[in-house]
């Protein structure tokens, strides 16, 4: 069981130690620009999460090619390709909705800390 | 075959990038294109009830015309077709009060917020009409991208709570990457009525358990469930007007939809209740969030940020319905889900009338506003009754059936939840509505406003009731612009009436629909 | 079975007042006259479609409408039996007099917000009629609880902080009273799957006792907080800060009533006599209702204020409704139904002595009570029948109703009760009498010469006098209140759909 | 989430640890790296349909493309408007300097003193 | 504002290289059919090709792409790609059809057309979104 895991299953580790290492970012640093960037490494664990599930050995990457004709093991599951890259597509994209916010905070209240942002809004209010 | 179901977001999702082009051409523009679109889809939604109604099963679209697992598919159920249903109306609702109180909260920003307003209601209408859980992924962060720019235009607050509402959407939002990640990885497919078929074989395994968990925890985060709900407060407190009557009445609710999407076409609802307790753990979960909810309500000063809270609570009534997992439950869960809708949207743009007129937001400066805005706040008793659950508003049926619900569950605890839940959204609402039908007293901002404007017939345009030709107008009455004020007067009705049909809603989408829940 | 505009009297009856708040909310303060109007037309019109549904409900005939599904099989119906027409006449009948009252009253005493009292008044009678007439439970629920909440605009009328708190204490009642209610009601129908009232109630038995108990508190919490049972009563006096005429239609006639009607609704068409005798809940109904009565009775005696005395004595009277109810013998049933009425008369020519006392000569407390009989004979004469009424003389109302209820407790063989009923009226006579002994046979300098209140008072105190003594002389002559309670009774023992 | 007391960060670690050993023994759950078998490649799994199918329908070589622009076209449809969403939130976050306080069109629509 | 780094070397190695990533991306583009590419990486080529104009030209740069271009770019390219998609419903077929036997090409062919078509056009869209993004965080904000 434990030796078949790290055979066939050990990607999953660095994954989860990725996602892992990402979420604890995303909670604890108390800079904003720090918690983007620990969202970007939690998107990334999940895109190799998806992308590892396409590897099927001894098989060629899923682009036709006539000398391997179109027998369905000859090459890797695509699926899973166009999901990441929708999925990248989309984190990109939050990625870049957080930087714009992140400048109007930062015009806002002269800084990312957190500690100092929940302050200035105390006091304000 | 029909085209109805791509329709429907199709017209949103067009209207807003031609009134996005036309709107950096001349703004004026870029509002009567929304409008006109999100009509336009309303009337597609429409159509779509009555085709369900009618045919009694679902219509399916194949999208590119590839049959279903191997291309996307739509299928506009009785459920989908309830649920766009309401978002359109609520769009419809919302875009004719925008411009007044956006020119006002947000000048200048007009061209870009009725684009992004259409492309959140396609996401939300996307999300509860596609049949395919990736494509319901990509419409969920589109909805979820529109939503963290809406909500960022407003105080001076507003960006740091989108942003943490940005940081915990897209933690969800990777959730339930995860979890379709597994389920793909693990049944083969990513078409729900497929996954239906194939999951009663798979849900002893691991990989299945852990997907339905990050799926339902996702989604969670998305709907505000209990312990996830912090970034909602102040995400809605700062919100301009406008955007949160947008986004409080559906955001939340659409997830807290797709959850029981997933209960109901994904995953066989015994897994969810028996194998791994899922569907119970959110029941109680919603039910310490209805109490929290009210708790914290009852300690707001400020009028939105109340509203928040008690949205929170109330979201969690959906929660609780699907708890439940008897049919009866779940058809009050459901049936919550527009009467909410309705009331809060309600509420939110009440908020939004005091802030344009008087640019009031805390509860203890309303004393008077019944006198200054008499029909909007008419309007906001209904609400409020409604969010109380006193007959015969809309409220107080879905809390009948969630009753029922817990009668037949035999929870008694929830029960007692849902009783005493009422009595403190009682007290928080009548807190309110005490005061704004007080007399003004010297000092007080309305006093100050029916001095320095004298009766609605001599402030600038005549007073709503003139407009509507009602007569009657007292002393020192200013209401809001028509255009805010008709939106909050037709909520108030659409409360009255949802409470008076839902028989005919009960029966004609939910019940069917709900009929197979918990086995 | 019915057509032309009968068909749908008991709607039209319960709409002709909702109109007329809404044509009063839109007259506004501008026109007064014109508003006054709306609120007597609306009082007659309502008054005449129930007085003409009498007859046809005497011969048997049920006239019914059924509106929306409010839940599956669950529709918004009303339905004209005898015991929702013999409690909606009198209240619309009462409603007549109260209006013509209260137009003296705010404008004699200079009220605000008048708009506001008469719409909100108006409001509490459609709600009022709506309870009464209600087919089902769901109906009656929903009419119930928009009932508390318009009468709450109501009770804090007069704005002062003292009004706003005893605002907040009445709400904290009422919405309790109403989830509390709404769950019963939920109970119910799982364990009935109706809600349809049915003479001789239509719960089943084999629901077990669990349920059945837990259903019946429940209910008892939700009517006895407006039905001012003991100990959920306190409400009651202190919400007297309303204006006089509010303490006198609804917290004599309407709201209160709607509690004790409830009672009569639980005991005669939803468990049924036979299924509380066997549980021994009425048993339970009845010690409460009898405490009620002695202890209410003997606070009042303490009261120096005089609608507060008032009050009490109403809380006390309430319970003699729910006492004939409980002892489930017919004698006693009719009494109790029987009292609902004469009671009514009674109680509210009272509370207008009160107001016209206090428009008029701003007395407020017995003890200034001295020699007034000379200045104002009429209010206090009147005042004087109606207290000899609510004592039970022979020759009132009062005194059938609560012979009757004698008789039932004699039946069942009650003598406890018996005794409780007969001392009560002494202490009736205890609280009551003494104020207009001391108007009539005290002199005071200050009282010399005649000097009534206006007729718009003065009129309706008359009238409601004169109906307390007929309904004790003459107790079928007017409306056919007395054959309209025998029949509601006979509906309950017949059993069978009211 | 102010304070990094301790204890706070204490829990938020045995957090993530539990989230991570979560997604581990749900990995246990999945078919081996590469299997060949995997229920996501075998037959009733649509990945087969792409692979056999997609050149002779769409004469692309590239299956991904065709899966992606094809038939899955409606992904990435949404996926382009979640670029464009994007786009327009960046732009609705931060509008241009000058256009930033352009007065209402109505004239009682100028901000109102507490309106901000 | 002219660029902050501004510089000779800058500016002649950006004119010199723009118009060569240019023509690359539009390669990319194009040839998603036959390997890895498409119009998404194109797309973002194409941006980085202006975001490097931007950087070394600066205010001069607006002038050939001024700053309304991006969205512009953004919402014409995808709503070409919505009417591509309506196309085929409007000629009887679903939605995003693309293998409608179109006067006289075969299914398989107009497939070919379709993706290439549909392709070009995110290019356009990512192009001009990102160009939009940059420009917001470069140029937008309030004070």
């Amino acid at each position: 069981m434990i030796t078949d895991f790290f055979l066939g299953r050990y990607p999953f580790l660095f994954i989860a130690l990725l996602l892992v290492i990402g979420v604890y970012g995303m909670m604890m640093k108390r800079n904003f620009l720090k918690k983007v960037i620990g969202m970007t490494i939690f998107q990334t664990a999940i895109y190799l999460f998806f992308i590892q599930g396409a590897k099927k050995t001894g098989a060629s990457i899923p682009v036709y090619s006539v000398d391997l004709g179109s027998a369905s093991d000859a090459y890797m599951n695509p699926l899973p390709h166009v999901l990441v890259l929708t999925a990248i597509v989309v984190g990109v994209a939050i990625t870049g909705v957080a930087i714009s916010l992140l400048l109007v905070i930062y015009r806002r209240f002269g800084t990312l800390d957190e500690a100092r942002i929940l302050e200035q809004m105390r006091e304000s209010a | 075959m029909s085209h109805i179901p791509v329709l429907i977001p199709l017209s949103l999702l067009v209207s807003s990038l031609l009134a996005l082009l036309a709107g950096l051409r001349s703004p004026g523009w870029g509002h009567k294109i929304s409008l006109g679109g999100v009509s336009a889809s309303f009337l597609f939604s429409l159509a779509g009830i009555r085709a369900v109604l009618r045919d009694g099963m679902p219509l399916r679209y194949a999208l590119g015309n590839w049959p279903p697992p191997v291309g996307i598919e739509f299928v506009l159920d009785s459920l989908g077709a309830y649920m766009t249903g309401i978002i359109t109306f609520i769009g419809v609702v919302v875009l004719v009060y925008a411009p007044r109180s956006l020119a006002r909260e947000t000048p200048g920003r007009e061209v870009y917020t009725y684009p992004a307003m259409l492309l959140l209601l396609t996401g939300l209408t996307g999300i509860s009409l596609t049949g395919d859980i990736f494509n319901l992924y990509v419409f969920l962060e589109i909805a979820a991208i529109a939503g963290y720019a809406l909500l960022a235009t407003g105080d001076r607050a507003a960006p740091v709570a989108a942003f943490r509402y940005l940081l915990i959407g897209s933690l969800g939002g990777g959730f339930y990457l995860l979890g379709v990640a597994f389920l793909y990885f693990s049944a083969g497919t990513l078409n729900m009525a497929d996954l239906q078929a194939r999951l009663p074989d798979l849900v002893e395994n691991r990989a299945v358990i852990s997907a339905a968990a990050f799926m339902i925890v996702g989604l969670g985060v998305k709907m505000a469930l209990f312990p996830l709900h912090f970034w909602l407060p102040d995400a809605y407190t700062n919100a301009p007007s406008a955007a949160a009557g947008l986004i409080a009445p559906l955001m939340t609710k659409v997830a807290a939809f797709a959850i029981v999407r997933f209960f109901l076409d994904v995953f066989p609802p015994s897994f969810l209740t028996e194998a791994l307790p899922l569907v119970s753990t959110v029941g109680w979960l919603s039910a310490g969030g209805i109490l929290f909810g009210s708790v914290m309500a009852v300690a707001q000063k400020d009028y939105r940020r109340m509203l928040a809270y008690s949205s929170v609570g109330q979201i969690a009534y959906v929660g609780l319905g699907l708890g439940m997992a008897n049919p009866v439950g779940m058809v009050g869960g459901l049936l919550h889900i527009l009467n909410h809708a309705l009331m809060k949207g309600c509420l939110f743009l009440i908020g939004g009338s005091i802030r344009y007129r008087t640019g009031i937001t805390q509860i203890a400066e309303m004393r008077g506003l019944g006198r200054l805005m008499p029909w909007t706040m008419a309007a906001f008793v209904v609400a409020a009754l409604a969010m109380i659950g006193i007959p015969p508003t809309a409220g107080f049926f879905s809390k009948w059936y969630l009753i029922l619900g817990t009668l037949e569950a035999g929870n008694w605890w929830w029960f007692g939840v849902i009783i005493l839940s009422s009595l403190l959204t009682a007290v928080y609402f009548f807190r309110t509505v005490e005061m704004i039908f007080r007399e003004p007293e010297e000092g007080d901002p309305v006093a100050r406003i029916g001095r320095k404007r004298g009766a609605g017939v001599t402030g600038v345009g005549p007073s709503p009731e003139v407009q509507l030709g009602l007569g009657g107008a007292t002393e020192g009455e200013r209401e809001a612009p028509l255009s805010m004020l008709l939106p909050i007067l037709v909520m108030g009705a659409a409360i009255l009436a949802a409470g008076l049909l839902n028989v005919a809603i009960v029966n004609g989408l939910l019940a069917g629909a709900v009929a197979h829940a918990g086995g | 079975m019915m057509h032309g505009i009968m068909a749908n009297a008991p709607l039209y009856a319960v709409l002709a007042s909702a109109l007329a708040a809404v044509a009063i909310a839109f007259t506004g303060e501008k026109h007064r006259n014109l508003r006054e109007t709306w609120t007597i037309l609306a009082s007659l019109l309502k008054f005449g479609f129930i007085a003409a549904m009498v007859p046809g409900v005497l011969a048997g005939v049920r006239y019914e409408v059924s509106l929306v599904e409010l839940a599956p099989g669950v529709s918004l119906a009303l339905r004209a039996d005898p015991t929702g027409v013999l409690f909606a006449l009198s209240a619309s009948f009462l409603w007549i007099l109260t209006s013509f009252y209260s137009i003296g009253y705010m404008r004699g005493g200079k009220e605000h917000k008048q708009t506001r009292f008469f719409a909100m008044l108006a409001v509490c009678l459609s709600a009022t009629v709506g309870l009464a007439l209600a087919a089902n439970l769901l109906t009656f629920v929903l009419f119930y609880e928009i009932l508390s909440i318009a009468t709450y605009p109501l009770v804090i009328h007069k704005e002062s902080e003292k009004a706003y708190r005893i605002g907040r204490q009445y709400l904290v009642y009422a919405i309790t009273a109403g989830l509390v209610l709404v769950a019963g009601t939920a109970l119910i129908y799982q364990a009935a799957g109706t809600l349809d009232f049915q003479g001789g109630g239509f719960l089943p038995p084999e629901a077990g006792r669990g349920v059945l108990v837990t259903i019946f508190l429940l209910f008892f919490v939700g009517f006895g907080v407006k039905g001012g049972v003991m100990p959920l009563h306190s409400w009651l006096p202190a919400a007297m800060i309303a204006p006089t005429p509010v303490s006198a239609l609804l917290h004599a006639v309407a709201v209160v009533k709607a509690g004790v009607f409830g009672f009569v609704r639980l005991v005669g068409f939803v468990f049924g006599p036979g299924l509380m005798g066997k549980m021994g809940l009425s048993t339970v109904l009845a010690g409460l209702a009898a405490i009620t009565i002695v202890l209410a009775s003997f606070i009042a005696m303490t009261k120096d204020d005089l609608k507060a005395r008032l009050a009490y004595s109403t809380v006390g009277h309430l319970s003699y409704v729910v006492l004939g109810v409980a002892l489930l013998t017919p004698t006693a049933m009719l009494g109790g139904a029987f009292h609902i009425v004469t009671h009514a008369a009674m109680k509210i020519t009272l509370f207008f002595c009160a107001g016209a006392l206090y428009v008029h000569m701003h007395y407020t407390k017995v003890s200034e009570l001295d020699g007034v009989g000379r200045r104002m004979p009429i209010t206090m004469g009147a005042f004087a029948v109606g207290a000899v009424g609510l004592a039970g003389f022979p020759g009132t109302g009062g005194f059938l109703s609560k012979l009757m209820i004698v008789q039932g407790a004699a039946e069942g063989g009650h003598t406890l009760f018996m005794v409780i009923l007969l001392a009560s009226g002494l202490l009736n006579a205890g609280y009551l009498f003494p104020v207009f002994i001391r108007a009539f046979f005290r002199s005071s300098p200050e009282h010399t010469s005649y000097d009534e209140a206006s007729w718009f008072m003065v009129g309706p105190i008359v009238v409601t006098a004169a109906l307390a003594l007929l309904l004790g002389t003459m107790p079928d002559a007017i409306f056919h209140f007395f054959g309209v309670a025998s029949e509601a009774v006979s509906a309950v023992v017949a059993g069978g759909a009211p | 989430m102010v304070e990094r007391g301790g204890l706070l960060r204490l829990v938020s670690f045995v957090l993530v640890a539990f989230l991570g050993a979560a997604l581990v023994w749900g990995a246990t759950g999945l078919p081996q790296r590469g299997d060949p078998l995997a229920p996501a490649a075998v037959h009733q799994s649509v990945a087969v349909y792409y692979i056999e199918r997609s050149y002779e329908e769409t004469r692309t070589p590239n299956m991904v493309t065709a899966v992606l622009v094809d038939y899955r076209g409606f992904d990435t449809f949404g996926e382009a408007l979640v670029v464009v969403v994007a786009a327009l939130s960046c732009l609705l976050i931060l509008p241009r300097r000058q256009s930033g306080l352009r007065e209402g069109r109505n004239k009682e629509d100028r901000p109102a003193r507490g309106a901000q | 504002m002219t660029s902050v780094y501004d510089s000779l070397f800058l500016h002649t190695v950006a004119r010199a290289i723009v118009p060569i990533i240019q023509v690359f991306a539009f390669y990319i583009i194009t040839h998603g059919h036959y390997s890895p590419g498409g119009g998404f990486q194109g797309g973002v080529m194409l941006a980085a090709s202006i975001i490097l104009l931007r950087i070394s030209l600066g205010e001069e740069s607006y002038g050939r792409f001024p700053r309304n271009a991006g969205i512009v770019l953004a919402g014409t390219g995808a709503l070409c790609f919505a009417f591509l998609g309506f196309v085929p419903l409007f000629l009887g077929g679903s939605f995003m059809d693309y293998g409608l036997e179109l006067f006289w090409l075969p299914s398989a062919t107009a497939h070919y057309w379709g993706i290439f078509l549909a392709e070009v056009f995110i290019g356009l869209l990512v192009w001009g979104s990102l160009m939009a993004i940059y420009d917001a965080l470069a140029t937008g904000g309030e004070e």
